[in-house]
């Protein structure tokens, strides 16, 4: 075609035209901390496991998790997910359902038998483990998957610390906890039952240990000086607790009165009830909002008929009754008395106002400081004493099952390096993917999956678990809910919007690339990413 | 084959012969019975292979004309007056993407005053558009024309608007030789473009050009035209041997040779004049006449070599460069710049003004003495336009000119000139 | 438990779930497949509406029409961002003639094609909202009286953007343009009937008429898809912000698109013959400053004294058009 | 060359009648020229159309201002219009009426002219009961071909078929051949008074 001088041009050859130079800031592809992962005190990757899950990978989701934590299925049943409280998805309907999740994976992994990798190389150090706790249990399985020989020595006659001794069956089925455990054991773990550990240093030399994680918890319960007649009945919250995993079952008559407005004073209060108590009376000094228990805890036990005399502090205890004062808050919102008194019929008085420490094995370890009853640790776990690391409830915590899991790793990763004689360094984080750097529009409404509780009928006479979980379909559709925050989930949103088209897309699994050469860093494209994972910077110029 | 036919049918079916593809116009008197007559062809199917588009007006009239042009269809339509000012934007812009268009404007006056009749303003208001212009002078040219227009257009990619004058030539009735469609076929190949819309080879017509390069588009748009200059004598001679017949060509001379004064003209009243001459040379004088065929590209030099021995040249012509005078002059003075001949400008017809034997004999007897005035308007109704210009001079509310000069006509306007 | 069914405003926004999806329907902003007809280097602001909406309407109509399409292009932004010499965007066949023509011209080019018969060609022809609504009105309106066989498509940024941001009939009462100043007492564009193409597109009951926008490439591309399989004269008229007329970020492009269809100020819609046949919902209905707000051109209605008036004038044309369209869930109309 | 004016109305078929006598010369192998007065007609108003007749060809585009003959198809337009402005002396003229030259007024006017070279005839009646519908021009165009005698009669039927078809053709040719014989008469009697 002879086509007449630059009237008529060819198709295409505004390519010679690199609009990139007229950039001054320009987008890039960034991986971002999502709240959950930053938020879990177990430090799981769960947007990473939650996406083999929505693709239906239970195993590899399984897997996923189980690098940062052993016990998904008790996980999923007494952690208080504090990741849910963070997911960015609240802002669009409701959080992502992480913590079912999260049992959905341990009750499969359980159902079809899946088992940990054993290490590839043994590293020859000898480690021991006090406490078969979660801190404990955790510890020995990452150890013992860093490829170092480890004996667990526990004081009392079975596994789990309190996930046994101190949660009620109805939240943690027994062969669920059983099974979690011995899987770690099939890693080579050595449990030694009834062993308790009287001086650490002697344990040490005796079984040629290079290293000691302690993790004995906090067993001992608080008394209260309660002027109380010798007919009266007065236990504490742990041995009432205790005493249900063993053959008797503790005896506390018709009328139970819990002191104490912690989550163990719920947990006694349930399982009073369960043994056929006609009233389980909470007594607590404050009010509902101040009270630690977890609310879904408290409700479920207002359901199940336990009830709770608020601003209430027990004065005495005599034959068959007790006599509370009521309080009343000051301006401060501290309780104080008010001199009324009120007398309530109790067959017994359950003391739940929280554990000490038994520390006897430190007697004369030199180099250990010890505070408020609890062991001072550095920041990689470490006590005052080389070589001695500790964790769980025994140190400074919120004493929860998955902060204690959390001690248990991370006390094992320093041990390690400490072991091979060099410090370890945790990956430094990502900045947080908070929802001010997401486009919530392009996610659709997809409200949360709840799980099915048991009728209340069953709740309050027997021990069945109260909880269910989730079937396969809504797990993962629970699993997909996830927004996938600060991670790039290739939705094409930035190859859609660039009105240059200079975004490059790499392919399936690839994400994508930037055409430098012809963005003009509108930024359009990180406006509309919906998870957040392009930002603009600065062009040097 | 010989007819006796309305010009404006003469043309229709000229154009029908050149097998246009498509056909686009919005109705003006006096252009209506080309278009008419091709809507019927088209219509009842006797011209095939052709769309025929009835638009909202001419502007739509030469866009759609530039679409189809520009997407390879042999592309016709056609206007007067104000309708070629209301396309004027995309007659510039055919001619500017060098689109081969062939157009017939039946001349006729602008306005205001609205005035429906015949003369050439309305052409030569476009003759910087880039559009080659052809004149005819009789039917029988103007069916030939339009059969060499789109040869021309489409040999060099411009479009060539041809010129009839509306009702003189659009509405009488006279004989025209229609050719065959063997002869026309064997004169006017396939329109093959130039340049193409088509997605086997996209292209982008029409950027935006910058200072540049716009220079050299607008250069070589000139001398594009002026190629037609040299290609033109050649058509007609091509035309010659096909149909048998002196057409077109660049401008035509009569008694010129020995003439001492040469009558410059274009269109329909060059016949007029020529009677006249013959009545002249009868009697002994020594005039002559130039009729100018192609007004763009301008025969320049042709225009010179048939002026040059005359004493005198007297342009006549059918239209006014307000506040110059003529248009045709000026450029005839151009083509005989630096040559001792007096050029004297005639501005007669306008409106439809009858240009009758008896003024034209007056007129070339004065040229001949030399006793014109650089510029004539040949029959002006001296006392309708002093007795306005006095009004005008007496009071500053003097009311609406056409108005005015109507009453002061009176009665003369109701009867026939 | 049963797996909940869930609605999707856009493909694969369960999210992560969307990287199961087939490659076709992983977007969800667009189709991945693409034509370039509109290629990079193109000189268009940062940020440019226009320049987006174009791509996706040709790419939407290449491959609607396998590769085979012309495009007649009326003067304005698009014309003169995408072919300044000696380069050009286009990668089809593409015509610029003038500023009023590019439905005549597009006229043209249909009637050659079909005069050659060249059926498998189609033909589209685009402008900005001064080259449709204003001095391109009459070519439009002649174009879908007679049926031609072309898509219209108008890319409505509400002003003469190209000249220096002037007003043109689709330019939105109250917004602020270089001949509709904030000052005096009526600031900005005074509110007149209004000018919505749409609506006269389709008093002349043509087949096919739709609006769409940037922030829904999707829709855009499924209704430009519409459009090409019908015959006869179609028309979609596209929302495209302008960062430099309506004074926004350049970055809020989608957005401010977005926020147009969200408080009822545009009505996203398709309409057959004459009837409206599918309207776009609203999906949290937001008042009508969400809309203005970031706009300087409406800056005067926010001021010491914010003009509630006016906000209130034109909160009433958006609940006019969403009575009008039913551009709530359940219909309202 | 022989020249023709041709006065009427809009509606009359005046243009129609000049181009028709341009074809019947065509016919006749001569070279003809018709052209309208080239106004916006509309119905009712004055029209003028004009016809050339010659051997060579027509090159002259000025209007007919010194006619060889006229006709006239209203003679309503008699005092209205200067119908006779420039007629040659002892031109021809044909005006529709059933009235006589005295009767319009015209003795005094066309006194000592050829008497056989003015006729009238009644064209209207004639269209009327040939044609169903009162357009004279046609029937006209037969008296004018017998009293101008620069037509054959058969050269004006085939300009009608020309025109015309069917009925239409065959009224008009009917009418046209009756006013040829009627003027033919009027004549004869003109030069045996």
């Amino acid at each position: 075609m002879d086509k007449p001088f630059a009237i008529t041009l060819d198709p295409g050859s505004s390519l010679a035209n690199h609009t990139g130079s007229w950039r001054t800031v320009k987008p890039v592809y960034v991986d971002r901390l999502p709240p959950c992962n930053a938020t879990c005190p177990a430090g799981e990757n769960i947007q990473g496991w939650l996406f083999h899950a929505e693709s239906g990978d239970y195993e590899k989701a399984w897997r996923v998790l189980t690098e940062n934590n052993p016990l998904p299925a008790i996980m999923g049943r007494v952690c208080y997910h504090p990741c849910e409280g963070a997911c960015n998805r609240q802002h669009v309907d409701a959080a992502v359902g992480i913590n079912s999740v999260e049992r959905f994976l341990g009750d499969e992994a359980i159902k079809r038998g899946w088992k940990f990798e054993k290490p590839a190389a043994k590293s020859g150090k000898r480690v021991l483990v006090v406490g078969a706790g979660p801190s404990g249990l955790s510890a020995a399985y990452h150890l013992a998957r860093l490829g170092h020989a480890v004996e667990i020595h526990e004081a009392g006659p079975f596994a789990g610390g309190m996930m046994r001794f101190g949660i009620p069956k109805y939240r943690l089925p027994r062969e669920v906890l059983e099974a979690e455990v011995a899987r770690i054991l099939e890693l080579g773990v050595v449990l030694k039952l009834d062993a308790k550990v009287a001086d650490i240093r002697a344990t040490m030399t005796a079984g040629g240990f290079d290293a000691a994680f302690l993790a004995v918890g906090a067993h001992i319960g608080k008394r209260a000086y309660i002027p109380a007649g010798d007919a009266t009945k007065i236990v504490d919250a742990v041995s009432v607790l205790r005493s249900m995993e063993g053959e008797d079952k503790p005896l506390l008559g018709r009328r139970v009165v819990i002191y104490g407005g912690g989550n163990t004073a719920i947990d006694v209060a349930r399982t009073a009830k369960r043994l056929g108590a006609e009233e389980s009376i909470i007594v607590y000094r404050r009010t509902r909002e101040k009270m630690p228990a977890h609310d879904f805890e408290v409700e479920e036990a207002l359901q199940e008929g336990v009830m709770v005399k608020w601003l209430s502090t027990i004065k005495q205890a005599g034959e068959g009754e007790i006599t509370i004062e009521k309080m009343a808050l000051d301006e401060k919102g501290f309780p104080q008395p008010t001199g009324e008194f009120e007398t309530l019929a109790a067959d017994s008085v359950v003391l739940a106002l929280g554990q000490d420490v038994d520390l006897s094995l430190l007697d004369g370890v030199p180099g250990l400081e010890i505070k408020d009853g609890v062991v001072q640790v550095a920041p990689n776990m470490m006590t005052g004493h080389a070589g001695i690391f500790a964790g769980g409830d025994m140190v400074p915590s919120e004493r929860t099952v998955t902060v204690a899991v959390g001690h248990g790793k991370k006390a094992a990763r320093h041990i390690d390096g400490w072991l091979r004689g060099e410090a370890y360094a945790p990956a430094p984080k990502h900045e947080l993917a908070g929802i001010e750097k997401l486009n919530p529009w392009y996610y659709s409404e997809a409200p949360h999956t709840v799980r099915p509780t048991l009728d209340i009928i069953r709740r309050q006479s027997t021990f069945d678990e109260v909880q269910g979980g989730l079937d396969e379909s809504n797990a993962q559709f629970e699993a997909r809910r996830c927004l996938s925050c600060g991670n790039c989930f290739e939705c094409d949103n930035c190859y859609g919007v660039c009105p240059d088209n200079a975004v490059i897309k790499l392919g399936p699994g690839k994400r994508f690339a930037f055409n430098y050469d012809y963005c003009k860093g509108c930024g359009v494209c990180v406006a509309e990413c919906p998870c957040g994972a392009i930002k603009m910077v600065p062009e040097e110029i | 084959m010989l007819k006796q036919c309305e010009g404006s049918h003469a043309v229709a079916e000229a154009v029908a012969l050149c097998r246009p593809e498509v056909i686009c116009a919005y109705p003006i008197s006096p252009q209506t019975h080309i278009v008419e007559g091709l809507g019927e062809m088209v219509k009842s199917g006797e011209l095939k292979n052709c769309e025929f588009i009835n638009v909202e007006s001419e502007f739509a009239a030469m866009s759609v004309a530039i679409g189809s042009s520009a997407t390879g269809a042999r592309t016709y339509t056609a206007t007067a007056s104000q309708g070629l000012l209301f396309m004027a934007e995309a007659v510039y812009n055919a001619s500017g993407l060098g689109l081969p268009i062939v157009m017939t404007v039946a001349n006729r006056a602008i306005g205001a005053p609205i005035n429906i009749w015949n003369d050439h303003t309305d052409a030569l208001s476009q003759r910087d558009s880039g559009w080659l212009q052809l004149f005819a002078e009789t039917n029988q040219e103007a069916l030939d024309l339009h059969i060499q227009a789109f040869r021309l257009a489409e040999e060099l990619s411009l479009p060539v608007m041809v010129c009839m004058d509306g009702f003189i030539l659009t509405h009488a009735y006279e004989r025209v030789d229609v050719p065959t469609q063997e002869q026309v076929d064997a004169y006017l190949p396939p329109y093959e473009p130039r340049q193409v819309l088509d997605p086997k080879e996209p292209v982008s017509i029409g950027a935006m050009v910058g200072p540049e390069a716009f220079m050299e588009v607008r250069y070589l748009a000139h001398a594009k035209q002026m190629q037609a200059l040299e290609r033109i004598p050649a058509y007609a001679a091509e035309f010659k041997a096909v149909f048998g017949r002196d057409s077109g060509g660049l401008c035509h001379t009569y008694h010129a040779d020995d003439a001492d004064t040469i009558i410059v003209a274009m269109g329909s009243v060059l016949g007029t004049i020529k009677d006249v001459v013959d009545e002249m040379r009868a009697a002994g004088h020594k005039v002559g006449v130039l009729g100018i065929t192609l007004f763009r590209p301008f025969p320049i030099h042709d225009v010179r070599e048939a002026l040059h021995r005359a004493k005198r040249v007297v342009v006549l012509e059918k239209s006014l460069a307000v506040g110059l005078g003529g248009i045709v002059a000026t450029n005839v003075r151009m083509a005989l710049s630096a040559l001792p001949i007096d050029v004297y400008t005639v501005v007669a017809g306008l409106g439809g003004r009858p240009i009758t034997m008896r003024s034209l004999h007056a007129l070339f007897r004065k040229a001949e003495k030399d006793d014109l005035d650089p510029v004539t308007f040949l029959d002006l109704n001296r006392a309708v336009v002093d007795k306005q210009l006095a009004r005008e001079k007496a009071t500053r509310r003097s009311g609406p000119i056409a108005e005015n000069l109507l009453r002061d006509v009176g009665v003369v306007a109701a009867k026939i000139a | 438990m049963s797996f909940q069914p869930v609605k999707f405003y856009q493909t694969g926004t369960f999210t992560v779930g969307n990287r199961l999806l087939a490659p076709e329907e992983r977007s969800v902003q667009s189709s991945p497949r693409r034509f370039n007809s509109l290629n990079s280097g193109h000189r268009a602001c940062q940020g440019c509406g226009e320049a987006l909406g174009a791509r996706y309407a040709i790419d939407a109509a290449m491959e609607a029409a396998h590769g085979q399409l012309i495009a007649a292009n009326a003067t304005g932004c698009l014309e003169v961002f995408s072919t300044p010499y000696p380069e050009t965007s286009w990668q089809i066949p593409w015509v610029h003639s003038l500023f009023g023509n590019a439905a005549a011209v597009a006229t043209g080019v249909a009637a050659a094609l079909k005069v050659k018969g060249r059926k498998e060609v189609r033909v589209v022809a685009q402008g900005g909202d001064g080259g449709t609504t204003d001095i391109g009105f009459g070519c439009l309106s002649g174009m879908f009286e007679r049926n031609d066989d072309v898509l219209y498509i108008c890319y409505d940024n509400g002003g003469y953007m190209n000249t220096g941001v002037q007003r043109s009939s689709a330019t939105p009462p109250a917004a602020r343009t270089a001949t509709t100043m904030a000052v005096g007492d009526e600031p900005g564009n005074p509110f007149g009937q209004g000018k919505f193409v749409p609506a006269i597109a389709m008093a002349h009951d043509i087949p096919y008429v739709a609006t769409a926008t940037v922030a829904d490439l999707r829709d855009l591309e499924a209704k430009v898809g519409r459009a090409m399989e019908i015959h006869g004269a179609r028309y979609i008229h596209i929302l495209v912000p302008c960062p430099l007329g309506w004074g926004t970020a350049s970055n809020e492009t989608i957005k401010m698109a977005r926020l147009a269809k969200e408080t009822g100020i545009f009505p996203v819609f398709a309409a057959e013959n004459g009837v409206v046949t599918e309207v776009l919902k609203i999906r949290h209905r937001l008042p009508v400053e969400e809309y203005l707000k970031p706009q300087k051109r409406y800056a005067h209605l926010f001021g010491k004294q914010p003009r509630v008036d006016v906000i209130a004038r034109l909160q009433a044309l958006a609940d006019r058009n969403i009575k009008k369209y039913g551009l709530l869930d359940g219909g309202a109309n | 060359m022989f020249q023709v004016r041709i006065h009427g109305r809009g509606g009359q078929g005046v243009v129609t009648a000049a181009e028709m006598l341009s074809i019947a010369a065509f016919e006749e192998g001569r070279h003809a020229q018709a052209f309208p007065s080239f106004g916006s007609e509309r119905t009712g108003a004055p029209v003028v159309a004009f016809c050339r007749i010659a051997d060579k060809e027509i090159r002259l585009r000025e209007p007919i201002m010194e006619p060889d003959a006229l006709i006239i198809q209203d003679p309503t337009l008699l005092h209205q219009v200067d119908v006779f402005a420039g007629l040659k002396r002892d031109g021809y003229v044909l005006i529709n009426t059933s009235k006589s030259f005295e009767e319009l007024g015209l003795g005094d006017f066309l006194k000592d002219w050829h008497a056989d070279r003015l006729c009238t005839v009644a064209a209207t009646e004639l269209a009327r009961k040939h044609i169903g519908r009162p357009m004279p021009n046609v029937p006209l165009l037969g008296g004018f071909a017998a009293v101008s005698q620069i037509l054959k009669l058969e050269s004006v039927h085939k300009a009608i078929n020309d025109k015309f078809a069917g009925k239409v053709a065959e009224g008009n040719v009917a009418a046209a051949t009756e006013a040829y014989a009627i003027v033919r008469r009027e004549m004869e009697e003109a030069v045996h008074a």
